[in-house]
């Protein structure tokens, strides 16, 4: 898992691993994130995912070994 | 095609020469640069994280849309990351066509896509506190820092 | 404000440098570049010529309206004279503003009065002739020449 | 006076005086060098007139030791 800016901050951490029940969702992963950093929950309604460097849907399967990444808003340029 | 997230100074003629092609009569380059105001606020300096790997992807992404979209001869993306005082540049875009209408218009369309989809973030740092910038347009979360 | 008319190359860095500002957010530049070819034609070089004194006035004059129209922070506009190579550059201008839009969208009006206004001939010269271009878009007389 | 480009090819030269009877305009001189470079006359036009380096009109009145250029149809950039 990849966290990013604001999230990174208010998580204290900006990567780490963690084991999913399968069959495991964008959104499983998502909860099972919030479940471990609750400080997140405020930011969620805002994020959006990367699965393997691509966005991503919530309903979208994750597989072992794949990158799930949390986006905040973008404010790049 | 020069796509680059880089922590190094974004020299423009790089991008230029990159983008050079004896078809093209039209050349358009910009510029994002640090200002020292943001929304009445004023700015000390900047702080841009990337997700680099990911960034570069939707950046050429972009750049091939664009080159479909506006039949550009060639395209370059540079994004800074790290530190950027005022007046740096943080992202750095060149594109190259037969015409210039469409180096305005898709130069202009390409910075646009680039703030809305490319994982790039800046925190602003005033003289007494910092935020995120959350959106392409947003005024950030206002918090002071408690640093 | 950096306006010149001149036969020397024309170097974008010290365009940027020029209009270089802390309220600035963007800076656009853009370059006329000479084309292999036009209107289906093949082209070998290009020649220009200008009325010096009187294209810099104009350029003047049209600068200082898109800092007003544009709210610009500053302008430069270069045009090169003499004999142009295919790929080198006949036109450089670079403005930079507080946001992006209007870098883009005065920028282009800013070439596009350039074209119409300054007095600068060019002459496209071919394997196999010659001939003064006639206007912004012209097609020019397309007469060989008798040389 | 002044020619350039197009023009100053037709005529064969560049820069050229020219002594008008007074009151003179622009549109007079323009015929007086139309008398001298008979050659211009297709070209005329598609002629602009630029007096002391600002485009004038043809009612515009010529003083002595004005300058006055013969501008064809721009195409720089």
């Amino acid at each position: 898992m990849l966290l990013f800016a604001s999230v990174a901050e208010r998580a204290g951490t900006r990567k780490f691993t963690l084991d999913l029940a399968e069959p495991a969702t964008v959104g499983s992963a998502r909860d099972a994130i919030l479940a471990r950093y609750p400080a997140l929950e405020p930011f969620v309604h805002n994020l959006m995912y990367a699965l393997n460097e691509e966005y991503a849907r919530e309903n979208e399967t994750i597989t072992p070994r794949s990158t799930l990444a949390l986006i905040p808003p973008v404010s790049g340029g | 095609m020069l796509i680059r997230v880089t922590p190094d100074i974004l020299v423009p003629a790089e991008a230029i020469a990159s983008v050079a092609s004896s078809r093209a009569g039209a050349i358009n380059i910009f510029l994002g640069v640090v200002r020292d105001n943001n929304l009445g606020r004023s700015v000390n300096y900047l702080d841009y994280e990337a997700y680099p790997t990911m960034a570069e992807k939707v950046m050429r992404e972009i750049a091939e849309e664009s080159v479909v979209r506006f039949g550009f001869e060639d395209v370059a993306v540079l994004h800074r990351t790290g530190r950027l005082e005022i007046g740096e540049t943080s992202l750095l875009i060149a594109v190259s066509s037969g015409h210039r209408a469409e180096s305005f218009e898709g130069g202009h369309w390409l910075v646009n896509e680039i703030k809305k989809r490319v994982p790039v973030w800046k925190k602003e740092v005033w003289a007494d506190g910092e935020s995120w910038v959350e959106g392409p347009e947003s005024l950030g979360m206002q918090a002071p820092s408690h640093g």
